[in-house]
């Protein structure tokens, strides 16, 4: 439950970054926040209190071991998911230096040309 | 101004006067003379008693001509001066035949006291043909319809042609116009 | 067949490749490039047309790794993946192939390479078959267009990718959260394992928010009202290819995904919400374009509403209620939209690349200066707004009619929604053909494929959908419809098409022939028919003003009311009426000045045409029979439509400057035969609708006032008309009123006088514009102050005129006046007598701008530079000297028009007596009253022949005297001008009226249209351009979203 | 019907002449009036005569050749399908060529080709003198057409046969009786039919000076003088079959047509001009609305 409830946290501080900061890095940073946070869900929902990790060699097999680690999947996926965020982090950054070189600033208020 | 293109350049033709119904028409003529007034100041004045109630010119078949198209009879009332001679002569000559002309008070006839005018017509005889003369300086309404009964008279008894005279003799009376009328911005003939 | 996973991989390999090779080689990294599009293309291409052609019956299932479905990962392809797949990917090659024509951007090889991440993402989220995969190939293609958005790199572009940047991550985190808690829930991630075990499980409200998050991130990516503002920003900002494709392409996956969504996760609540939202997109999106400047930024808000309509068919398709035959039209019309949308939208977002400015001024007149470029944004825009026979048109068409009704009030939504995009897609219309543009880029090919595959399209739907519908087609009509469009061939010599055009016309009555006469139809048909041709033969192409375009599309506007008039079921008239008037805009279009006009006839067009279409839909059933329908809303709506093509009060603003700016050859059709069209539908409908509703009655006594006041009040300002066309429009709308009076007696007398005089509203006002084009042809100017004194110059055209004038008073001995007698013995019959009144006096009205038209034009001074020009040209005399003709004729023996006439009504129950008889000395005999036709015609031309003759011999001889002979108080007139009367000439009467001729109508319109696009303006607001508000409002109604549709109280 | 027409053309050689009478009493009167002595009551007779025996006349081009034939041939044609005396063979003159509403019609034709030809002839006292003329119209009609519609409503027939035949049996079935708001409409109307004073605007002699024909002359002029006195004739007969029961014989016509000449004919000798304006406007208030209490009356009854 402290996995999910800071995971929860993490993703509203990012949200609030993202809402209410004016400088783009914070919300960039908000943006990855909002990522690690949703990592960390995915991966305690995959937690099962009492088992161990789920690295299984052909030994274990034998013995049944799928009912003594956690849910191997949500950590698969978590490995893509974080991938991903690193990608998207990556363009996010290059896309804010492109601004910072066009405009020179990092105010997001000045970036509201392209409106209504 | 293109006068050929915009104005009847062709010379008004003679007109015989004949006919089975020549005795009707003229009764009927000098019944119903129809007026356009050419008047200047006192002259003009003179022309509204006579056509208004107290002397009453509709009695004789009189009325006001609006235009001259339709009217049989000019009175040039007053003097005329170069100027409106010329407006004179379009207006007769845009009546339709036969008309007459009656020349009101001494200015047509002589000059009157405009005489030695620089600008004023002393003899009217000369440009356009005069059928009746009234005298006076000005006539009253009372001599002014003594003229036009005898203008009655000379239409009932076939004898003003001055309509007939002008056309037949309209060389000699365009070359005395043009005499006084130097700058002669008119058509040749007017229609 | 080919393996999707082929398709993926290969792109992903050759992008990988392209990555390295483009160090080395632009040209071969640019080669390689276009293979694997030409690849994917035909990959694609092989397996839709496998499941087109039936080789594929079965989806394509691929296993990757070898692992049976609820296992591993799975593509699924079944027939729609492979058809957006295809889609993808021509897209995305067109938009390739237009990049590598103009010029490939810099930096090439990483555009390349993103370009293929984005194309094959799109194709990878349409082919996966497990939700997580998607999730990844959503990210993909996420991350491939941040990338492409910002490669432009200009202030807007990279702007528009941070925006797009910072709301997509939010939309992916929804899908990753929904994802993995669904895999939490259900235990599956394979998109049919989960439908299937999904069955089994309670809805739980966090079950349900689960599922929502899931709807809510593919909202976002599908652009709903209102977290769409970086979609719009994309759409302003990037590249015009980088659009084309997002739109075109990338966002019918995202759909395809919705759809499956609403397939797969039977969400309760999706009927519901996919309703509000794509409704509200769609109806929020088509008003706030209105005052929209900039060109791409607009594309972008119609772009969004036709994705809000998709959503609102997804609703219904996927509603479970619905009929099967419905679901099937819907399915067709969700096909028709995506394919219509992609293809229109991708070649107008092509052809603004070819526009310097993409503001709407800077596309002042490009239409004028590039006949291509002209013929591809007509044929998207036309497609996109609905016209037919383009998949715009039918998608629509397919969609109303799939709609159940006890959802009809969704029908309006539509409708509405369709007529807010007309209002703004003609103004880019109007603008972009208005005056002298400069010349714009020639890189036209790749939206110039997306046009013609847009035409083909059109066709095949045609074909396919029109006979399900129960649209019936005249195969003579469409015989001659392709002849009408091939006459363009001819288009190098006007003349030939002119000829042509005849011959066209000519043969179609050949073979109408049979149909003609016998009944309304015919009868009608025999009007359009015999008509146009008349009129046809008066369009002699004197000089090169006329346009490529124009007799094609005049002979599409025939054949279509020759159709149209053929109907025997309303949907089959709906098609026709719709192709009459867009053809009919097309032509109004072409005038000089008429660019205004166009627009505010498109407008109404829409107006009239969405209202009968609703009225349609309302109907029980389609056929041309007596319907017996309940309640006034039905026939208000259907005669709504027809009223506007009559011009009737209140929707008569669009008539004055369609008439008179429109091409002066056309003008005469206009107000000759389409108004007619009106007459023809307003009949029908009093016929079969309206002649069955109980209100018959007083709905009818309010039609006849709405006739009598267009008639009054359209009289009393033609009369101030300065403008010679412009005064026959009013006149020529007021006129139709008179019929529309008939039409509303709708007693055998009345309509036989409203019959009567729609031949002879054609006859007279044909002749009258057909003389008015010959006039401002010679003249140069339909400005009639300017005019004057023409009698001396074309005695001919005068004579017709005066003849036209006489019938256009209702002056017996001239046939006009058949159509009066018939009108007032029927009023008066039928007691409605203060519209007998308010007729009376609009006719008296009428004389004073017959003088006017008489005197400005023939008589008094003709003026100094109209003093060389001649009789107009010899096949327009011809047509007037037929027509004046047949005008006297009928005057004289109104029994040739009568007796066909009754014919016609011969064959409808309660009008098989005329009400009226012939007698021998008094003529037509009705129970009122008699007028003897032809003894009134000898007897004139008798006594004025006698007059005439007796004047001749007894009178002194005539003068005839030159122009400026006149009595002017003894002055000698300078010029013409000084004498003419022509300017003001109802000054005086104009004070006695002034509280009658303000343009208060225009006044009420012109208010809706402010108010309208003021409001709009206020919502437009909203989109603040703050990357924080964006974020905000996607939270906000995402919670709105949570909140409300969870099923929590 | 050659007998037939034989007698329509006494009628109507015998219409104009009454008509030229009228104007001749009329201008008698009116000088009457003005404590004048005035003309003969034959002086239009002369005037006309006068007129048509002119040696000259000009023209300004067809229409203005033919308009006065129109002007003519309008007149006698509305004059001679207004029957007289009803039932008469020959005093009911052509009415079956139509009824009341044709009649309108008809009467327009005569001024529609006067306007033409006045318009022709370049003079621009004449279009302007038209187009108040017409405008005029346009007021006038309203009335009429109101008090015209209360008759054929009420009597159920648009003929003038029909209209007449309904007053008949006594001096109080006369639609003037009957329906007297309407027939107050059309002999308001009536006034400006005829252009009597206060709606003097077409030939107002203080601003155009004769109106339409400033430049007719001579025959033609003599023509419109015999159209436009038949023509009121016509008018006169017209509402006296509408109002006054027609007339079972020649004399009851002359009695009843005269009446009705010196209505228009007192109003002309003691008002003022309206403008044109004033004139439209007044026409389409009080007279429409004394007409309109009849028409609801009708309405209602019906």
């Amino acid at each position: 439950m402290a996995f999910f409830t800071a995971s929860i946290l993490l993703i509203l501080i990012g949200l609030y970054a993202v809402l209410v900061k004016r400088n783009i890095m914070k919300i960039v940073i908000g943006l990855s926040l909002m990522d690690t946070g949703v990592n960390l869900l995915i991966v305690s929902l995959g937690f099962i209190r009492g088992r161990t990790a789920p690295i299984i060699n052909v030994k274990d097999l034998l013995f049944n071991t799928s009912s003594k680690v956690v849910d191997p999947l949500p950590q698969a996926l978590v490995l893509t998911a974080i991938v991903i965020g690193v990608a998207v982090t990556a363009v996010a950054l290059s896309i804010v230096m492109l601004m910072y070189s066009k405009k020179g600033t990092l105010e997001i208020d000045e970036y509201k040309e392209l409106k209504w | 101004m293109d006068k050929d293109k915009y104005f009847l350049n062709e010379k008004p033709g003679k007109l015989t006067y004949s006919g089975v119904f020549k005795r009707i028409d003229d009764w009927t003529r000098a019944r119903s003379l129809w007026v356009v007034a050419y008047g200047t100041g006192c002259g003009a004045i003179e022309i509204r008693p006579t056509f208004t109630s107290r002397f009453d010119a509709e009695r004789l078949g009189m009325r006001m001509a609006g235009t001259p198209r339709q009217a049989d009879v000019i009175i040039i009332s007053g003097y005329l001066t170069v100027k409106t001679l010329k407006r004179v002569i379009r207006v007769y000559e845009q009546m339709q035949s036969p008309k007459y002309v009656v020349a009101l008070g001494a200015c047509p006839i002589n000059g009157g006291m405009y005489y030695d005018s620089y600008n004023a017509i002393n003899k009217l005889d000369l440009y356009l043909p005069v059928d009746v003369w009234v005298t006076g300086c000005m006539p009253r309404p009372e001599a002014i319809l003594a003229g036009f009964k005898r203008l009655q008279e000379l239409i009932d008894s076939g004898r003003a042609d001055g309509w007939k005279k002008y056309i037949e003799n309209l060389d000699w009376y365009r070359e005395n116009q043009k005499k006084i009328i130097k700058n002669w911005r008119m058509p040749n003939y007017n229609w | 067949m080919v393996n999707p996973i082929l398709i993926i991989a290969i792109t992903l390999a050759s992008a990988f490749f392209i990555g390295i090779l483009q160090v080395y080689s632009k040209l071969w990294a640019r080669l390689f490039f276009f293979l694997t599009l030409v690849f994917d293309f035909f990959a694609a291409g092989a397996n839709f047309y496998g499941f087109l052609s039936g080789r594929i019956t079965e989806p394509i299932l691929v296993k990757i790794g070898g692992f049976p479905p609820p296992i591993g990962i799975n593509l699924l392809v079944g027939k729609p993946e492979a058809a957006i797949g295809f889609l993808i990917f021509t897209i995305a090659l067109l938009g390739a192939y237009h990049w590598e024509r103009k010029g490939f951007p810099e930096p090439q090889g990483k555009i390349m390479v993103l370009f293929l991440l984005l194309s094959l993402g799109a194709a990878g989220i349409t082919f996966t078959g497990d939700f997580f995969n998607l999730f990844v190939f959503i990210e993909i293609t996420s991350i491939a267009a941040y990338g492409l958005v910002a490669s432009a790199k200009t202030e807007k572009s990279v702007e528009a990718a941070f925006k797009y940047m910072v709301v997509g991550s939010i939309s992916s985190t929804f899908i990753l959260l929904s994802v993995v808690f669904l895999y939490k829930a259900t235990g599956s991630l394979n998109m049919m394992d989960i439908a299937s075990r999904i069955r089994n499980i309670s809805l739980t409200p966090i079950y349900i928010l689960i599922l929502l998050m899931f709807l809510a991130g593919l909202l976002i990516e599908l652009e709903v009202f209102p977290i769409n503002g970086w979609a719009l920003d994309v759409y302003q900002g990037a590249d015009p290819v980088v659009v084309a494709v997002l739109a075109g392409a990338v966002v019918k996956a995202f759909y395809l995904v919705f759809l499956k969504a609403g397939t797969y996760l039977t969400l309760p609540s999706f009927f519901t919400l996919s309703l509000i939202f794509g409704g509200g997109t769609y109806l929020v999106s088509q008003f706030i374009a209105w005052r929209q400047k900039d060109v791409k930024r607009f594309l972008g808000y119609s772009s969004v509403a036709q994705l809000g309509l998709l959503i609102l068919s997804a609703g219904f398709f996927l509603n479970p209620t619905l009929p099967a035959f419905s679901k099937h039209l819907i399915g067709a019309s969700i096909v028709l939209f995506i394919f219509n949308h992609s293809f229109a939208k991708s070649s107008l977002f092509l052809l603004a690349d070819n526009v310097k400015s993409s503001q709407l001024h800077g596309w002042r007149g490009i239409l004028n200066k590039n006949p291509l470029f002209k013929f591809i944004f007509s044929t998207s825009v036309f497609s996109i707004t609905g016209v037919p026979p383009f998949p715009g048109f039918w998608a629509k068409l397919l969609l109303i009619f799939a709609i159940p009704k006890n959802c009809s009030w969704v029908i309006g939504l539509i409708l509405v929604g369709a007529l807010g995009e007309i209002v703004y897609y003609y103004r880019l219309f109007r603008e972009a053909s208005e005056g002298e543009g400069e010349k714009v880029g020639t890189n036209l090919a790749a939206p110039l494929t997306g046009a013609i595959l847009l035409i083909g399209a059109g066709l095949v739907a045609w074909k396919m959908f029109a006979t399900q519908m129960g649209i019936m087609f005249n195969s003579t009509i469409l015989l001659l419809l392709a002849f009408s469009i091939a006459i363009y061939i001819l288009g190098f010599s006007r003349i030939l098409q002119w000829a042509g055009s005849l011959a066209v016309v000519g043969y179609g009555i050949y073979r109408m022939v049979p149909e003609m006469g016998a009944n309304l139809h015919g009868f009608f048909l025999a009007l359009v028919l015999v008509g146009s041709a008349l009129l046809l033969l008066a369009t002699y192409p004197t000089s090169k003003r006329t346009s490529w375009t124009f007799y094609p599309a005049y002979l599409v506007v025939v054949f279509s009311m020759a159709g149209l008039v053929l109907a025997r079921n309303w949907l089959t008239l709906f098609v026709f009426w719709e192709l009459m008037s867009w053809a009919s805009f097309v032509l109004i279009n072409m005038g000089s000045r008429a660019k205004k006009a166009a627009w505010i006839y498109a407008i109404f067009s829409a107006i009239g045409a969405y209202s009968m279409l609703a009225g349609i839909y309302l109907l029980p059933g389609l056929s041309l029979t007596h319907l017996k329908v309940a309640g006034i809303m039905v026939p208000l709506l259907l005669v709504t439509g027809f009223l506007v093509k009559m011009a009737t009060a209140p929707l008569h603003v669009w008539a004055r400057d369609a008439y008179g700016e429109s091409p002066d050859e056309f003008t005469p059709l206009l107000s000759g035969i389409i108004s007619k069209m009106g007459v023809f539908g307003s009949l029908i409908a009093i016929l079969y609708v309206i002649g069955n509703i109980s209100s018959g009655p007083s709905f009818r006594y309010i039609l006849g006032w709405l006739g009598a006041l267009t008639a009054f009040f359209m009289t009393l300002i033609a009369v101030f008309q300065d403008d010679l066309k412009r005064l026959l429009a009013y006149s020529s709308v007021g006129q139709v009123g008179y019929i529309l009076i008939g039409l509303a007696i709708a007693s055998p007398l009345g309509w036989n006088a409203a019959l009567y005089h729609t031949v002879n509203h054609f006859i007279f006002k044909g002749l009258l514009f057909v003389a008015a084009a010959g006039i401002i042809y010679r003249v140069g100017t339909s400005y009639m102050p300017r005019m004057g004194g023409l009698i001396r110059r074309m005695p001919l055209t005068f004579l017709s005129t005066l003849v036209a004038i006489i019938a256009l008073a209702g002056i017996p001995p001239i046939s006009g006046f058949a159509g009066k007698w018939l009108l007032y013995s029927a009023l008066i019959e039928k007691g409605w007598i203060f519209i007998t009144v308010v007729t009376f006096l609009a006719s008296t009205v009428a004389f004073l701008y017959c003088f006017k038209i008489l005197h400005s034009v023939f008589l008094g001074q003709l003026q100094e530079e109209n003093s060389n020009v001649k009789e107009v040209p010899f096949p327009l005399a011809i047509v007037e000297a037929i027509l004046f003709v047949s005008l006297g004729v009928l005057g004289a023996f109104p029994r040739l028009l009568l007796d066909p006439i009754n014919r016609v009504f011969a064959g409808i129950p309660g009008m098989e007596s005329p009400g009226f008889h012939y007698e021998k000395t008094l003529g037509v005999v009705s129970n009122l009253g008699h007028w003897n036709a032809l003894f009134l015609m000898v007897f004139f031309v008798g006594s004025f022949l006698l007059a005439l003759i007796f004047f001749a011999i007894t009178s002194a001889r005539v003068k005839k005297v030159g122009q400026l002979d006149v009595g002017y108080s003894g002055e000698v007139p300078k010029s013409p001008e000084d004498l003419h009367f022509g300017y003001g000439l109802y000054d005086h009467f104009r004070k006695a009226v002034k509280w009658f001729i303000y343009p208060m109508v225009t006044k009420i319109w012109e208010g809706i249209y402010e108010w309208i696009s003021a409001f709009a303006e206020i919502v437009r607001r909203i989109y603040t351009g703050n990357v924080n508000t964006y974020a905000a409002y996607v939270i906000l109604i995402s919670i709105i979203i949570f909140y409300f549709f969870t099923g929590v109280k | 019907m050659v007998a037939r027409i034989f007698y329509a053309f006494l009628i109507l050689l015998g219409g104009i002449a009454y008509g030229l009478l009228l104007g001749g009493i009329s201008r008698k009167i009116t000088a009457r009036l003005q404590n004048r002595r005035g003309p003969t009551i034959f002086q239009n007779f002369i005037d006309v005569w006068k007129l048509f025996r002119k040696k000259t006349a000009i023209s300004h081009g067809v229409m203005f050749y033919l308009a006065p034939m129109f002007r003519l041939v309008g007149g006698a044609g509305t004059f001679l399908l207004v029957p007289i005396v009803v039932g008469h063979p020959y005093l009911s003159n052509f009415s079956f060529g139509g009824d009341l509403i044709v009649i309108m019609y008809f009467m327009v034709l005569g001024c529609l080709g006067m306007a033409l030809g006045a318009a022709e002839s370049g003079h621009p006292h004449s279009p302007i003198a038209v187009t108040r003329g017409l405008s005029l119209m346009a007021g006038y009609e309203l009335p009429f057409v109101v008090s015209v519609v209360v008759l054929m409503i009420a009597d159920k027939t648009t003929t003038v046969e029909g209209i007449v035949r309904a007053q008949q049996g006594g001096i109080l079935h006369w639609h003037i009786f009957t329906h007297p708001f309407a027939a107050a409409a059309a002999f308001i109307s009536l006034l400006g039919m005829m252009m009597s004073y206060p709606f003097q605007v077409v030939m107002a002699p203080q601003e155009i000076p004769i109106g339409p024909p400033t430049e007719y002359s001579s025959s033609f002029l003599s023509y419109m003088f015999s159209g436009r006195s038949v023509f009121a004739v016509a008018k006169y007969v017209l509402f006296m079959d509408l109002f006054l029961g027609g007339a079972t014989n020649l004399g009851w016509a002359f009695l009843k047509t005269f009446l009705i000449f010196l209505w228009p004919l007192f109003i002309t000798n003691v008002f003022p001009r309206f403008k044109l304006e004033q004139a439209v406007s007044f026409f389409w208030t009080w007279p429409t609305l004394i007409g309109l209490i009849d028409l609801i009356r009708i309405y209602i009854v019906r």
